[in-house]
Formats: C-alpha cells, structure tokens, sequence
C-alpha cells in the first residue's frame, strides 16, 4: 500500500475529494496546516505595526491507497488542485507496511 | 493618467467620501461661532435654579436613553449579528460594515442628512437645507416633532435610525463588496434614499405622513427600505462564488444570538422612544415590542421544527429580528394581544420567505429581504389590520372598523417599496461605473478580512 | 399508535407547549378588542398637553429602563455567562436554553403568568385568572403595585423576573436534556412554582408578604427557588456521562466573563428598578449593589487564592455573582458598609459551597445551587440582619433590634425550598414519563449542539 | 524567614491589599448603624406621597442610567477592548485586569476614595477624611456637586469613574505584570494619584478648579493621567519578551471591536450624566460625544488608508477611543461642529502618535499613551480653543474671544503630566521593591492565563 | 522502528492514551483531523440552507515504538479505540528510518 | 528523498525555520499538535474542580529534504529546537518514494 500526503490549497479540497472518489477512493483524511516555500504570505497591519505573515494556511490530504491504485490517484489529485499559480503544493508517496480497521481488525488492502 | 486612476480608484473613492462631508461642513462652521445663546443649559449645572421652561427631566433622560439603546443596535448590535453569520474569513470586514456606517451617517446626518430628513419642508418631497449643519437645531424643545425635549435630543434619536438603516442593507452584499465601493454607496444612499423616505412618512409636510399612513418606529422607513434595496443589491452584485456548492456555514453563531439579544435590548430604545417622551405610550410601545418579539421566535422555530425536524438556535434568533421588525411600525397603536398575533406571523412568514429564497436563486447572504422586506412589510399591513384607537387614537385599523386604514398602509408600502428599488439601482449603477462593487476573485477568495483590510479577525 | 407516539414524542411537545401557550390565548383576544379607551396615551404624542395625572415621567423613565436592563441579564447576559462555560459541543444548545426561556416566558406572562402572580389575591396562595391576556392590566397606575408608573410597566419589569428565575435553572441540567423535554418543564415550571411564589412574596394579600419577610428583589422568588431547584434538577437527572472522569473545561471563559459583566451591569435594574420609582430608595439599592458585588468577586477570589493557591477569573466572576445575589433581598434594607459584609460573607460561603458540591456527588453543573440557592440564603438571612430603617422604615433587622426578622426570613426561606423541592421534583417526574428528560448516550456525546439543533456553534 | 518572605511574596500581597481595605473598615461599621435617619426614602414606596423635597426623577434616573453605563465601559467594555487585543495566552489575564479593578476599586471608594477626592477640601489638594466609608454621604441631595439627586447618586456615578480610570493603564503593561503586583499597584494609584488630581480638578476647594480649568467630564483626570502613567509603566516594566521580533498580532479582534462598541454606548454616561442632570446640556454633551467620535474614526481611518494602504477595523475602532477621549473635556463646553473638528483632530493626531511609537522603543503594548495620553492632550488644549459659551456659559475658548483659556488649559495639563510620572513612578518603584512587578521569563513565555490563573480562556 | 499512525474517534483517545501506558509506551503526539469515509457525516441546517458535513473529526496519534512493540501496541490500540460501530478508524504502520530526541541528540530506540 | 519530521515547543519555530533557510531548505509545512511524554503538563483549575492538561502543545515540522541533505537539515533543526529542558521534542525521519509539485507535474527532487 502507499501512503498519499498532498498539500493543497484549502478551498480546493472539494474538487479533490470528488475526484478522489470518482476513481474510487472513498476514505482519507484530511488537517489544517501551514505551509511555507515559494509563495509568498500576506502583510498584516495592526496599528502601528506590520506584519508578514510567512506561513500560508493549506489543506493536508492523507489517502491510503493500494499499490495499483497509487498512479492514478495521485494523477487525480494532480489535477483536481492545480491552479498553476505558485503555492498549489505537493504530492508525498512513501510506503505503508500495513494498514488496518479498527472496528473488524482487518488488515492489508482490505482495511480501506 | 487613466491607468493612474484605474490604480488608484479605492483611494479616490476614499477622498469623495471625504470631499462630500466637507461640502456641507465649511459653510456651516461660522455659523455655530455665532449661534445665538438662545437658551442657556449652563444654568442646569448650576444648583437650584429652574430648568428652562418647557424641558421635561424624565422624557429626556428617556430619549437620550433610548437614543444610546438604538446606538446599540448597530454597533454591537448588527456588528455581532451579521458578523457571526459570516464565514471566518469576512468576519472582520463584515463587522467593519456595520461600524463604519456608524461613524460615516453620524458625520451625515449633523452636517446634511437632518436637514434633508426633517429639515423645513419642500413640497412633501424633501427637507430644506436650512438646517445643514445643524444650523438653527438648538437646545429648546421644537413642538413639531417633541415639545418637553430638547431639539437636539430628537435629532440626535433620529441620528441612530438613520445609522442603521444603510447598516441593515449590509447583510445583502456581504462577503463580496469592495470596501471603497460599500463606503460611497452607503453615504449616497443615506442621503438619497433614506432622508427623503424620513421626510415623506415624519416630517411635518410630508406626503405620507399627511395622507394618513401608520408608521409609528420606521417599518417603511427603515425595514422596508433596507430590507428592499437589500434585495436589489443581491441581485446587482450577483452570487458569492461557491453559493450553492460549496457549503458557507456561520463562523460564530454565539456572536450572532448575542447580536441578536443586543438587538432585542436596543430595540427597545427604538420603539419605546419613538414616543420621544416617557409614560403610557412609551410603556405600551414596549410592552408589545417585548411579546411580539418572544411570539415571533417561538413561531419561527415551531414552524421550522415541523417543517424541517430541528428547532436551531439561528432560527430562533431570526425569528426574534422578526418580530422586532413587524412590530416596530405598530408598536404605538396596538395591544399586547394584537403583538402576539403580529409577532407569530412575522415568525412563520419570514421563515418561509428564507426557505423560498434557494428558488429564487439570488443570493441575500444574511437574508435582509426575507426579515427586513417581508416582515417590514407584513409590519406595515398588520399596522393596518391591528391599530387600536384605545392605545393611540391616532390610529384605527380595520379590526377596529376602519378598513381605508389597511389601503393607506398599502400605498406606503408601494411608495417605499417603489424609491427602495428605483434608488438603489441607480445608485449602485453608479458606484459601479465609478468604483466598481465587487472584489476581484482572488479577493473574494482570500476573504475581505486580509484583501480589504490587511488584518485577520482571529490568531489562535 | 403508541410506536407512533415514541418517534413524534419531541414534536408533540412542541403541540403540547404551543397548546399550553394557546389555551389562554382565544378567550381574551376579543377582550383586547372591547378594551375600553380607559385612558388616552395618544394625548402624550401631542405636544404641550398634560400628561395623564399620575405618571411621573421620571419614574417611568427608570422602570422602563430598568426592564431593558433586566432583559439583558437574561439575554446576552445568562447566554453569554452559561454558554461559555460548557463544553464546546454544547454551546449554542446552552445558549439557547436561556433565549427561548425569555421568549417562551415573556408570551405566558403575558397570556396568564401576571394574572396567576399578581392578580387578585386567592386566599393567600395564588392570583385569580381575572387578568388573564393582560386583561385589565392598562395603562394607568395600580397604586397597590407603582403608583407613579403605568401599570404595564410594572407588569414588564416583573415580566423579565419572571424570564431569569427559570433562566437560573438551566445551569444544573446544562449537556445533558432533550430540548423538548426543557421547554416542558420550563413552562410548567414558571406557572407552577414561579408564579405562586411571587404571589406569596409580592402581591397583595400574599401570605409571605403579609408575615412581613423582607425581600427587596427577589432573594427567596428568584435566587432560592432557582438554586434549590437546580439541585433538585441536578439529582433527578444524574450525572453527565464522564463526570469525574473527564476533564470538562469550559470552552470559552471570554464569553463567561462578559456575561459575568452583563449580570452586573443588568442587576442594577433589578435590584435598583425595585423601587418601581427614580430616586433616594434607588440610588441606595444601586449603590449597595455595586458594593457587595465588588466585595463578593474580591472575596472569593482570595478565598480561592488562598486555599488552592491561585486566583482564578472565573473565581472573580463567579463571585461577583454570588454577591449579586446575595444583595438582593437586602438591597432596599442596608447601607453600603452592611453591604460589604454581606458581598464578603456570599463571596467565602458560596466558594465553599463550590468546593464541597464534589463530595456530595450531585452534578450541579454550572453551580447554581451553590451560588444561587446558598448564596440567596444567605443574602436572605442576612436581610433579616441587617436592615436598616434609616434606609428604608419598612426593615428594621436583628442589628437594629429587631430578632425576630430573622425568624420570619428563616420561615420565608424555609417555605420556598419547600416550594421549590416538591414542585419542581413532581413536575421533572411529570416530563420525564412525557417524554423523558435525558438526552440518549449517543446525542449526549455529540452535544447538544449537532443532536438538538443540527448546528455548529463555531465553524473555524 | 526571608526566604519563607520570598516564596510568599504574592500571597502576601493579597493580604495587603486586604489589610488596607480593611483600614478604614472597621471604624466606620459602628457609624453606620448610628447614621441618623435624616430622610425617609422609604416613603417612597408608599404610593401617592410626595418625594423627598428636591430630588428630580427624570434626573436622578438619568445618572443613575449613566453611572450603569459607565460600568459597562469597564465590564464588558475594556476587558473585550483589551482581552482582544493581546495574544491569546494572556487573554483571560488581560480581561482580569478591568475586571477586577471594577470590584478593587468599587470597595476603595466607598470605604476611603470618595472621601479623599471630594471630601471637605484641605488646602486645595485633597479630600478630608470626614467622609470615609461614607459617613455623611447619604441620600439627600448635595447642592455642591448635584442639587437634584441623591448625594450617594453622584458618589456612585464618580466611582464608576474611579474605577475606569486604572482600568485604562493596565493596556500599558500588559501581557507581563504579576497580578499580585498589579493588585497592589492599583490600588495605590488609585489613592495616591486619582484620588487626589479629582479633588484638584472637580471638588469643590480643588486649585485646579479654582484656577478655571475646564475639564467636563475629565480629560485631565482620567485619560491624561491613565495615560502618562501608562507611558511611565511601559518604561518601568521593560519591554515584552520578543517585543519588535516576534509577531504579536491582537488574538480576537472581533472582541475588540464590540468593546469598542460598548465603549461608545458608555461613554454616553460618562459625557452626558456629567452635566449631572437630564435636560439640555446632557443632550448636548450627548450629541457632540456622538459626533466627534463617529469623526474621529473616520480620521483614524482614512489617514491610516493614506499613509500605509489599508483602512484597518482596528485603526476605526481605535480612532473611536482617540475621539471619545479627545471631546470628554470639551463635551459640555462646545457644538457639534466643533466636535467634528475636535474629533477628526484626534483621529490624526492619535493615528500618527501610534505609528511613531515604534521610533521611540518604549513597549505600550496597547498604545494607551498614544489614545489616552495625547488624546486627552489634545481634547483638553481643543477644549479651550473652542468652548463656546452659547452652549455653556462656563466655559469660553480662544475662537470666542478668551486667549487665557487655552493657557489655563495648558496648566491644568502639565499639573497632571507631572503628578502622573511622578507618583507613578514612585509607585513603581515601592510595589517593585516589595513584589517585583514583572513576570519570571517562563511565565511570561506560559502567558498570563496560564501562570497567574491556572485558567485557559478557550478550550476548543 | 515503527511508526503506527491511529486514526480514532475523540472520546477515545484518553482510553487509548491509558492503555499505551500500560504498557509503557510514554510518548505520543496527537492532531486533531477530519475523516472521509464509510461513515456518514451530520446534517446542519441554517435558515433556509442544509448542508451536509461529510468530513468527521478524528483524532490521528502518531507514536513511535521500537520494532518488537509494535504488534503489541497495535492490539491495544485497537482494543482501546473500538466500539464496533463504523467509523472507529484504522492504524497504518510504516518504518521509520531514525529518531533522535533533541535535548539530548540520543538517536534510536533509547530517543523514544 | 527523505522525510523530516520534528517536533518542537512552539515559540521554537521561528528559529528552526530561519535555521532552515540559512541551509538553503526553503519550504516546510507546520501543524498544531499536541504531545505527551516526559514533560509534565500544566493543572488548571475551575471553581471546585482542578484538571491536569496532559497533552501539551507542540509544532509538528514536516519537511522533505533530498537524501545528502539530511543530515545537515537534522543537525540545524536540533540545535535551533534546544532549549535542553524536558520536552524539547523529538526528530523523526523516514524514507519517501516520490515527491510531486503540483503545480508543474515535476518529480522527484525538483519538486522540492
Ligand atoms: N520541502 C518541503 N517539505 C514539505 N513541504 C513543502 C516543502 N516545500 C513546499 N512544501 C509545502 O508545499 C506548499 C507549496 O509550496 P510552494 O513552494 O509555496 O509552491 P509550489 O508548490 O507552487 O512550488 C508549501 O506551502 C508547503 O506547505
Ligand atoms: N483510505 C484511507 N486513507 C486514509 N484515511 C482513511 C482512509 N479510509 C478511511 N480513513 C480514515 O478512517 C476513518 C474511518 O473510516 P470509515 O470508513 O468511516 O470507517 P471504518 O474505519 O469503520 O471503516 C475516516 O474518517 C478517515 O479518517
Ligand atoms: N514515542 C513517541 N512517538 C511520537 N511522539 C513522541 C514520542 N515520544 C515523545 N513524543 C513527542 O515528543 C514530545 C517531547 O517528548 P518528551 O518525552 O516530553 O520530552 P523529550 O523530547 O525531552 O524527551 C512529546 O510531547 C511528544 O509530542
């Protein structure tokens, strides 16, 4: 199985999540974050002072999906959350030894 | 030079504002230097002496209460109210609305927005501008509009119905409006739409007030109007981006039912004062505020219970503006029987008049029109249908065996209803064509939090 | 049928409530309509004419603005103050408790709650229906109740007493009732323990008023009969699931906090609009208000400091509570020195009370037994000593002489638990066989916000 | 044993500010119950009886009304002006500091303050103690200070004022003072700085007052000497750990705009009531208080738009404060216009003195010198260029043809600067050397709520 | 070592914390998260508008254990967090390639 | 690539992230989260009841650094993060199987 983490700009997740279960995938997992790179943050202003704020607020996905399935989820994902404006974010793949449901003690593929 | 302008559009927009509060402010400026002491309230701190002659102590005090109760009102009022329903992001921005109405008609009304309201009448249409200024409004009572208080104090009473009209409107376009572009609109149709609706229905010489209609605390003048230019902002602007696919649930719905009981408590000053003095009018004017306001909440969330299965607090809170609002014009003509009545209608039909909204498919973000428009306008008739010649004599509805009554409402209705739209579509017109009303997307998306205002409303 | 009637339990209440509510309803609208013109309040609209010949315009200035102040204890003050201090799950569930019983009760004070409290006296006991609907209930003094106010504005003032009292209550059963079964209860509750409490206490003929027990404000009316019912509510309801075991911090202190401040600010009207009249008798219970609050947040803040080693804000406000109630009844009796001593003793006593509720093992969970039902005790003792006659000639206490006004507030104080355990304990077995009062374990853990009301309180 | 004194330190100061509360505590207890039943406000009860001979209703109901409003600047109004402005670990610590100065300070009036600052005059330069616990203030009225209410009404009112006036400071060190130190402080201040410059300013005897400074409802008592004090305190303290490093932006700005709200509605009670009567110089006191305020925020803003791109809700709400500050000296002296100008100065004049703040390095972290401090600077050198004597033949500016006013009014200013620096410094000095005023550098970094108060404000 | 990553309901977690203890796992660190999966999210309904939340709070706890606790832990985990109703969660378990605790630089096992 | 994750006390951050940057390492994504371990948590106490607070805040660091990167981002993060009190944190790193800008489609350690 491969661990999924995309890093999306927030009000992009809805389009993700549809075209995530368009293909199929039907659970994930989802935290706020901030992100910091090359998109640039906003100026805050408050009296007399001047702020920049670096850290930029993005949406975290976290999908489990089988091996096969990987390619074309992040395919989709891809797609679903680019703008092509700087700050879309980031597709992480790594490798899960296992996976399971806590409710029926399922494991491998069959847990998802 | 014109892409200079395009550039700088919100910044000049800023100094019109500017520019036309001053127009009316040099002028007038010598003229308070030398304002004839007329009266002397110097002699009040003195101990011991008499008041000046025809100022009642316990109707003032009522007034200037009441007159800090409708302050309350808008700010924090409709500032917590509307800034609740909002999704975090326009919080601020939303809140900033209400509160720089505030402080921008305040600045109006003493400088021009009195006159034009209840300033010496023209042809039934409009005040005259012999009051700019304030020029002439003094510290005596004037028996035209209040005989035991000083003119000050109704003007100044006046001053905060004036604020929250425009302040009311603000839930139609929020989440979208360019902060410069809401600035000058407002200001316009203050002075626009609102002072002449004020001189028709209150001023001495107006036209509908002279044939006859019933508006004891502003259901034409304030709801309607707002809760009808509401509905034409809404469509003008045109909808949220996202509105009806993503989902906008209210950030704060605490800050929200606590706007709403500092509605309910100032609202009190808005009725109850209306009488511009203390005593039985003033007592029934509250008392029936205060029931149908509980009627209305409770038939808001009965119906939505059946309808929908769950009594939400939202509604209830809605339901409570409701009521405030239809009985606001007939708070000074009927019975705590009659309240109920009008309050349980204005709790069922404003509640179906938001469900019916999603049909229509313009997008009242705060539902302005559904609370303000239908309510002030059931307000409006029921005046017609409910008005007792027991509390008030100057008013007789149809239950009372004066039908014509119910006509009367109706025509005020259709005139309000008639300068609302016809009003506010130019105006916006022409706030567009100078300004231009909406945020672009990317500010839109970012919230009028950080693109109009560079602050975020939390940093937990 | 009868599975029928389990699933639609919660919707017939609502009937039932509605049904309640309408029941009074019909019989006096026709009389509202034949009302005779006894007086003529529009005569105050025309300038210059008298006023009708009793009012005083002073008086009613203060009445009327002690009832908006009155209001906002409840709404945002009770809302604010309780809702801050659940769970966050449960916050708009909580808040809405406290709104709905203002609107719920401001419509049965109306329709029959006046008429049972302070209508003709029955032997004693309870007052007639005669008054039903408001019915004869007008605009002219009733010199048994303000004889320098509209009788309305008595009965409004009186109306937002009987809003707070079951407002108290809801404290001890916070997270855990199904909405259907509180409203319920809270109507049941206010007509048959509120209302003939306060006939006991306060109307003509009552027969605690007639023993001579002082209470100036409320202390046995609202503050015991709340507290002693809350206790009860806390015990027949048991525990919420996890008390003891999870930690269940408040969610919002901020919002407490401000309504701690709202309480205050509101009690002035209370306590100081019970004078039913401007002046000496209401600066001195405003004066004393102010002072034993203050001394009651000091005094259970170093209470606290000094037994567990940190002042606490929530200490402070809590105890400012405390001293508010504990002035109460004493708040027409005593100077500011005795009042002191009184905010002292509730801001210790009531602290402790806080203290000792875990080894008892009741789930009181907002405290309103330990602030409310001791802390209205005391202020009920401590009326009896030390009221002072230089104050006000109607209350002469132990330190002024008179030993046997503390027996007569002892028996006033013992009546009222009495009262309030009975009452309220049939009247929670009557609507738990209704329609049972606990939420399931399932709704509990979701709160009440998402189960009750399919709403989020915040959307961060 | 010193370092048992060490390790106690805080909790030793609890017992001091106990112990010189309990001071004048006891002595005059036996008074009280000997008082002399000079007047009967009992009667007032009694329907149909006249009140006593001169107290005014309406005016009694009036500062009554205004000294709750006062109340209501501090508790809600500052602890959410404040509270929202500091980050959210010190949240609660922040909102404690208003909060418990109202109950601090609520005891010391009554017991000594009031006595100290309007006492029988010794020498010009304070109060005797003849009024301590307040012997001899009873209920009818004092013509010296208010001939048509209460004596104790106007006592209550001025300690409303007593109270916001440390309330003011705590934004200078805020999110680093020890509570206990701040306790102590407070109450010092209160005493030796307030108590005294009222006397100089308002009691009668005062050589402020008799020199003929103008200062209506005190610009020089309360926001120039808050507002040195705080720049003192600010020095003193140091700055806040990462201050200029680190961002600190205000945790819930939402709270800090409906505190300004509530500031607004209060400070209706603050100008308005200090004409101490209803009638025609509190409406005009209202109205320019209205005005210069709505003017000011609006300056604020549209000079901050100006100057760095953005109009800020913040920068609005801040320029309300500057212009409620800025026209309280002149409230009762001058017309609406002027208080346009007046208020538009303090916009400018406050926004630019935030901005250089940063070029001086002294750490008031919630800019109380810059809005109190040159505010009230500002309202008092305006009040004697344009008090105008048509509106109270008191007071005549420099624009009406009296250049020695402004002088005066440049006195009454440096006899506060110097007063504030020095006693607060000396203050300082004495609370630091018994407790230390500042925070261990873990503390400060844990936040106030957390290591003052074992509180979290939210727990979402 | 491993890295088990649990994603459970809230009012679990203490239950969960208590049974990792006992068995001497004494680090963890928790986030609070939104879930997408088989089990159905709430209605809300405000004024004339119902949404449906789909995304349900969890809480993810990360913790690290050496390799020959990791069975162990996951059996309490899953102990702890099930109630047999859907939505009780999973746990994904990966490897870990280091772990150092940063007072003291110490790397691997005795770093946990 | 590799997959740095640090957790640290929270008024640690904004040295950790220049620490970073000094070393050329320029986007990171943060979380709030909270830990449990050696570090004792805090009492809080309302009216009669007094709770201990187990999980303390911490900022969750995420970062991915190509392979010879490492190191170095794990030696700077350890030193900016030290306070050498309890609870300074701990560094975990593990392997990544692929990394994607979204924006673009890049992979791999272009993503970066
Ligand atoms: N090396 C990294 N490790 C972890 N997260 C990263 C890294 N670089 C970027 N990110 C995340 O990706 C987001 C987008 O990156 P950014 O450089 O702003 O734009 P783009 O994805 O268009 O190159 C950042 O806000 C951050 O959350
Ligand atoms: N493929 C997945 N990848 C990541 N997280 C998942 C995945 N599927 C489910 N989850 C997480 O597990 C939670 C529970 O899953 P759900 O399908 O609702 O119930 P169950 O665990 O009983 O099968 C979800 O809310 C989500 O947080
Ligand atoms: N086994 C673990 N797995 C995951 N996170 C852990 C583990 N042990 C500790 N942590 C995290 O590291 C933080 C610091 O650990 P702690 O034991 O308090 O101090 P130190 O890092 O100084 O040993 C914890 O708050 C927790 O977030």
């Amino acid at each position: 199985m491969k661990k999924i983490e995309a890093i999306i700009k927030p009000f992009k997740l809805d389009e993700v999540k549809e075209a995530l279960a368009d293909i199929g995938v039907l659970g994930m997992t989802i935290s706020e974050v901030r992100g910091f790179g090359r998109q640039k943050g906003h100026k805050e202003q408050y009296r007399g002072t001047e702020y920049t704020i670096e850290f930029i607020p993005k949406i975290k996905i976290e999908v489990v999906v089988p091996n096969e399935k990987a390619d074309n989820a992040v395919k989709v994902i891809m797609n679903a959350a680019r703008t092509g404006t700087i700050g879309d974010g980031k597709i992480f793949i790594s490798n899960l030894d296992q996976s399971i449901r806590i409710r029926t003690g399922e494991t491998g593929e069959s847990a998802l | 030079m014109s892409l200079w302008l395009k550039n700088h559009k919100t910044y000049l927009c800023g100094l019109l504002v500017i520019g036309l509060l001053g127009l009316a402010f040099l002028p007038v400026l010598a003229q308070e230097a030398t304002e004839p002491p007329a009266e002397a309230p110097a002699a009040e701190v003195a101990p011991g002496e008499a008041p000046a002659p025809k100022i009642d102590t316990g109707d003032t005090a009522w007034v200037l209460t009441c007159s800090a109760l409708v302050l309350a009102m808008t700010a924090p009022g409709l500032v917590l109210f509307y800034g609740g329903m909002v999704r975090r992001k326009n919080a601020l921005g939303t809140m900033m609305h209400s509160f720089i109405i505030l402080c921008l008609i305040s600045v109006q009304w003493v400088l021009w927005g009195y006159s034009l309201a209840f300033g010496p009448d023209k042809g039934g249409l409009i005040g005259g501008l012999e009051w700019v200024g304030l020029n002439g409004v003094g510290l005596d009572p004037n028996p035209d509009y209040a005989g035991t208080i000083p003119h000050q104090a109704f003007m100044i009473f006046q001053a905060m119905f004036a604020v929250i009209t425009p302040a009311l409107i603000v839930g139609a376009f929020a989440e979208r409006i360019k902060f410069s572009a809401f600035l000058l609109f407002t200001l316009l149709w203050a002075t626009f739409v609102y002072d002449p609706l004020a001189h028709w229905v209150w001023a001495v010489g107006g036209w509908l007030r002279n044939l006859g209609a019933l508006d004891f605390a502003g259901g034409t003048v304030v709801h309607i109007s707002s809760g009808v230019s509401a509905l034409v902002c809404a469509i003008v602007l045109g909808k949220r981006i996202g509105h009806g696919s993503e989902p906008m649930p209210p950030h704060n719905l605490p800050l929200t039912l606590i706007g709403a009981s500092m509605l309910w408590f100032g609202w009190f000053g808005f009725n109850a004062g209306s009488a511009v003095a203390s005593g039985a009018l003033a007592t029934s004017a509250f008392v029936v505020t205060n029931t149908a306001t509980a009627a209305a909440a409770l038939a808001w969330m009965f119906a939505e219970w059946a309808y929908r299965g769950k009594p939400t607090v939202l509604g209830a809170a809605s339901g409570a503006v409701a009521g405030l609002v239809a009985i606001t014009p007939a708070s000074g003509f009927v019975g705590p029987i009659s309240s109920i009545m009008i309050g349980i209608g204005a709790g069922v039909i404003c509640y179906f008049a938001v469900v019916m909204k999603n049909s229509f498919g313009y997008d009242d973000a705060l539902d302005v029109f559904a609370v303000h428009g239908i309510g002030g306008t059931w307000g409006a008739i029921a005046t017609g249908l409910f008005a007792n010649p027991a509390i008030n004599s100057a008013g007789k509805g149809l239950f009372f065996g004066n039908p014509g009554q119910v006509m009367t409402q109706i025509m005020a209705v259709a005139a309000t209803w008639i300068l609302a739209i016809v009003g506010t579509f130019i105006l916006l017109k022409i706030v567009d064509a100078i300004i231009g009303l909406r945020l672009t997307r990317e500010d839109e998306q970012t919230g009028l939090d950080l693109s109009q205002h560079s602050e975020s409303g939390y940093s937990f």
